[in-house]
């Protein structure tokens, strides 16, 4: 055999699918992939140090930052920690807005990968039709919330703004069922498409063991068979009042991933078509809150299914405003340490579809 | 134009025709901005978007000043790359695409050679510029362009010969390889009927040889930036998209005399309209398809192509022209 | 059959073509966003008492005012002396506009911020004032809905 | 040689001509037009935003070797092809079985290659 050299090749910070400030070093042979280390931290901020100076409140916005493509399920995951520490009761209205929000987010989320994944491995077009959705899903956010991407609309005790009385719930209602259609589109366009299907099948396989082993979650940990969902194992809002499924499959490769997220658009839309169908016609949108928020000592751990996988928030009070020590465990980050194993071996073009199918946001991955 | 060839050639005529090849020229650089204009504009429509609309009326200077703008940026050898071989590799590249024209008759009238073996001289020819794309991203020394070096190399040699094989059956059914030979052959029907199965792979093998969606491997904006073309700048960078675009047209051009009967109507009723009218809306609607392609699928890998060409083309194209010449054979009641 | 999902595909995108395009026309038009939309502040000096609440609640500490005694001594309290607002590191959480008691500093829809200096995104009291079209109705939601405070 | 193909040949000459000069003429063109402000650091290849390690010129594995020496291969035997696809129905019933022939042995080796697992990726 012709002897050849390795190459040492850097993919990122500057590379259009790293999805943000992502770096991998590369050796290579030939196309192959020999060995993979990412580097990250080109985004860090410091936000679980910041927040220690930071009053409760003061943190909502710097969760919008981590997962910014779900901003509104970070935002939840906070102000949710913080009100299992104080043992508050929420109204009712105020649950149905958040549930409505974080599924709605999820949509925005889901299809931003949707969009991206599909322009990492070559088709333009999806992404602008999913970008063509998800703008309809930020509009309805910039009315309710007053933003379109860093929403800071939950507020401990409850949400910032009720529900725009100019017929929002009814514009959701129209989403919803528009979304159907726009679905019906994305699986007609790439879901059937013979080339996409033979560029995911039995790519970027891990087994039930490895994905459990390196903690993942989401889609990720539910595409190797596990039926493990944050709102389903430990529900928390009013999850439990909803009827959806939790969908899994066992191949455990990219197209499994793939299809996974497909399935979650749909269960999310089911869940918000519920949501706004139950929404309670009065009420308040805010506990019964002291002027500053100042929780008990102790420590909480509560964690919400983000679209990324379990996002939790640790939370060490000492009764000041300010949290003593608060960490996020981030689902982006955890899922991202399985790249390197699942590089090895893989040419160049699988590289960019299985880092795009892990899902990682950079915001979140560097904190 | 034609039947000059076939004389002595007198000094006025030779200017007439090097005028007119010149024309050609400007004629290709007028298709090649529109045609950048009408893809951005298609993939614009097709993907919910209007499309350059700034630059003129409906943005239909958008290109040209896109040219300008590149005419002036400045441009440069990276520092440790192969300074020839980086500066030859645009022209190696683009040369080929124009060149191929000289065989392309226009019509049964016009065509500027009359060589017998057109089709040859065609695929041999355009084939060379695959060799710009690889120089330019060896000598780029730089190593997303090296990987796209590669990756054209991969698929000249995968797509070269289910092309030169699927046109084997048009050539087995005109009984010449020259293109003027082989519209006349279709006179009756449209080679695209008896050989529709050497049509697709002859468009499969077409799109893979013009590195459009979905084989643009060698570009890959999502895995390799812009694959060999990474190092180019300005006008360099210019004059590789040139010859990309110009190879479009060619191509489009040698599907519809090959398979679409050239010059000729669909039906002899339409004989009122000149046959280079027929060519040319045949020609660009054969280099407008990659950009619908383009805006639907995804790209495919590099491993999945080869295998594809190997397993499913060859064998497909060679069982083609078996399947012909046993029909010819029978049909033309062969002793 | 193998090929009938990109001709599918084909089918979506060549019908799109002859739908209606969702482009804005953003410079030539300008982007008209709903009223809740958080954008830059405007600030009514007068209505300011100087608490100080928005200079506190604000995340990234972006504001700095300082107040000077009434001019008319017959008046108690403060008046502002100068209020900026560095939009550099703003990040329009709503947070001081929420806080205000006395609806002083309000948000407005207007967004456009760019400039070729980052200097000239210090933006003081004078200018702020001036910022006063598209300015939000509705500032206090909770005040208007809730009965909790 | 008959007129046809000198002429043919002088014009497919012109063409090349042409074909070279259009680019050098646009070269030269840009180049009294476009800035020259060069520095070491333009001159550093794109890597992905960093400083690039190494070079690119290495001994570059090409997983396609194998698949080369088949282009090579039957490069050359389509090429032989065509001229007996021009004249086949001219030259009667034999010509057509010995091309058979050399079709089947041309799909022999396609599929002695096959078998051999030539054409597989890894």
């Amino acid at each position: 055999m012709i002897r050849t050299e390795e190459m040492l090749l850097n993919v990122g910070p500057q590379h259009p699918s790293t999805h943000g400030v992502f770096r991998v070093i590369v050796k290579i042979d030939g196309e192959t992939i020999v060995e993979a280390t990412p580097v990250i931290g080109y985004l860090h901020r410091g936000t679980e140090k910041l927040a220690e100076d930071l009053t409760y409140t003061q943190i909502i916005p710097y969760t919008d930052r981590m997962d910014y493509l779900s901003a509104m399920i970070g935002n939840y995951a906070l102000v949710h920690a913080v009100e299992t520490l104080m043992g508050l009761e929420i109204p009712e209205r105020a649950e149905y807005l958040r549930v409505i929000a974080m599924e709605l987010n999820r949509i925005a989320s889901h299809l931003v990968w949707f969009g991206t994944y599909l322009l990492d491995i070559g088709a333009l077009t999806p992404f602008l039709y999913a970008f063509r959705e998800r703008e309809k899903i930020l509009r309805l956010f910039a009315e309710l919330s007053g933003a379109r991407l860093t929403y800071s609309y939950m507020r401990i005790g409850g949400v910032k703004w009720d529900v725009p009385d100019d017929g929002w719930l009814g514009r959701v209602r129209r989403f919803i069922d528009d979304f159907k259609g726009a679905l019906e589109e994305f699986h007609t366009l790439v879901t059937g498409n013979e080339i996409v299907q033979a560029r995911l099948k039995g790519v970027g396989k891990y087994d039930q063991e490895t994905a459990i082993a390196y903690g993942l979650t989401g889609v990720n940990l539910r595409s190797t068979g596990v039926a493990y969902d944050v709102r389903k194992a430990k529900p928390y809002s009013i999850y439990d009042r909803f009827d959806f499924e939790v969908p899994v499959r066992t191949e455990g490769d990219l197209w499994a991933r793939y299809l996974l997220r497909m399935a979650e658009l749909e269960q999310s839309r089911r869940i918000v078509e519920q949501a706004v169908a139950q929404f309670p016609s009065g009420g308040e949108i805010m506990a019964k809150l002291p002027k500053l928020i100042r929780p008990p000592a102790g420590e909480v751990y509560t964690s919400v299914e983000s679209p990324r996988g379990e996002l939790g928030v640790y939370i060490l009070s000492e009764g000041k405003p300010q949290p003593y020590r608060i960490h996020f465990r981030r689902p982006s980050f955890v899922n991202l340490q399985l790249l390197p194993k699942l590089l090895v071996g893989e040419n160049i073009a699988n590289m960019i579809a299985i880092l795009g199918s892990i899902d990682i946001v950079l915001g979140e991955v560097d904190a | 134009m034609r039947d000059w060839l076939y004389e002595p050639l007198s000094a006025e005529r030779f200017g007439w025709m090097v005028l007119s090849i010149l024309i050609l020229l400007g004629v290709l650089l007028f298709l090649v901005t529109y045609a950048i204009y009408v893809q951005r504009k298609l993939l614009g429509w097709m993907q919910s978007r209007v499309g350059p609309n700034r630059v003129g009326p409906y943005g239909l200077l958008q290109t040209i000043a896109d040219v300008l703008k590149l005419l002036t940026k400045e441009s440069f050898v990276p520092t440790h790359a192969d300074r020839p071989l980086y500066l030859l590799a645009p022209i190696v590249a683009f040369a080929p695409a124009f060149v191929v024209f000289a065989v392309i008759p226009l019509t049964d009238r016009i065509a500027f050679t009359d060589i017998g073996i057109g089709l040859l001289f065609y695929i041999g020819v355009a084939s060379l510029s695959t060799l710009g794309v690889i120089m330019g991203g060896w000598a780029s020394n730089n190593k997303w362009s090296l990987i796209g070096a590669m990756r054209a190399a991969a698929m000249m040699i995968s797509y070269e010969i289910p092309l030169v094989l699927a046109a084997l059956g048009v050539v087995m059914l005109a009984g010449s390889i020259n293109l003027v030979d082989i519209v006349e052959a279709q006179r009756g029907v449209w080679n695209v009927v008896p050989q529709f199965v050497g049509f697709v792979i002859f468009l499969i093998a077409a799109l893979a040889e013009l590195n459009r969606t979905p084989f643009d491997l060698t570009e890959a904006e999502s895995e390799l930036i812009a694959g060999y073309q990474v190092e180019y700048s300005g006008f360099r960078f210019a004059i590789f998209m040139l010859g990309e675009y110009v190879y479009l047209f060619a191509m489009g051009a040698l599907i519809a005399i090959l398979y679409f009967g050239g010059w000729l109507p669909p039906h002899p009723a339409l004989d009122f309209i000149p046959g280079i009218v027929w060519l040319v809306v045949k020609t660009l609607f054969f280099a407008y398809l990659p950009f619908w392609l383009q805006a639907t699928f995804p790209r495919v890998r590099i491993d999945q192509l080869m295998t594809f060409s190997w397993k499913v083309l060859m064998p497909l194209a060679l069982v083609n022209i078996a399947f012909t010449s046993l029909v010819k054979t029978i049909a033309g009641g062969v002793s | 059959m193998y090929g009938t999902g990109l001709l599918k595909g084909l089918g979506v995108t060549f019908k799109e073509m002859f739908k209606p395009k969702v482009t804005t026309k953003y410079p030539d038009e300008p982007f008209e966003f709903p009223n809740r939309v958080r954008g830059i502040q405007k600030l009514y000096p007068d209505k300011c008492i100087v608490c100080n609440q928005c200079a506190i609640i604000c995340p990234t500490q972006c504001i700095t005012l300082k107040g000077k005694p009434h001019p008319d001594p017959e008046k108690k309290g403060k008046v502002l002396e100068y209020f900026d607002i560095n939009f550099e590191i703003c990040i329009l959480c709503d947070f001081c506009t929420e806080v205000c008691p006395t609806e002083a500093i309000v948000m407005t829809t207007n967004f456009e911020l760019a400039t070729y200096s980052r200097d000239a995104l210090n933006k003081d009291m004078q200018w702020l004032d001036a910022n006063d079209t598209n300015v939000r109705e509705l500032n206090l939601p909770w005040r208007q809905t809730s009965s909790s405070s | 040689m008959p007129e046809v193909y000198v002429n043919s040949l002088l014009f497919i000459a012109v063409f090349v001509v042409v074909a070279l000069g259009l680019p050098i003429v646009a070269f030269g063109l840009s180049r009294l037009l476009r800035p020259h402000h060069f520095y070491r650091e333009k001159g550093e290849t794109y890597e992905s935003g960093t400083e690039p390690f190494g070079t690119s010129w290495v001994r570059f594995k090409v997983k396609y070797y194998m698949f080369a020496l088949l282009f090579v291969l039957f490069d050359v035997e389509t090429l032989f092809l065509y001229p007996w696809a021009v004249v086949f129905d001219r030259l009667g019933l034999f010509a057509v079985i010995e091309m058979f022939v050399f079709l089947f042995l041309l799909a022999l080796g396609l599929l002695y290659a096959w078998r051999k697992k030539v054409l597989e990726w890894n």
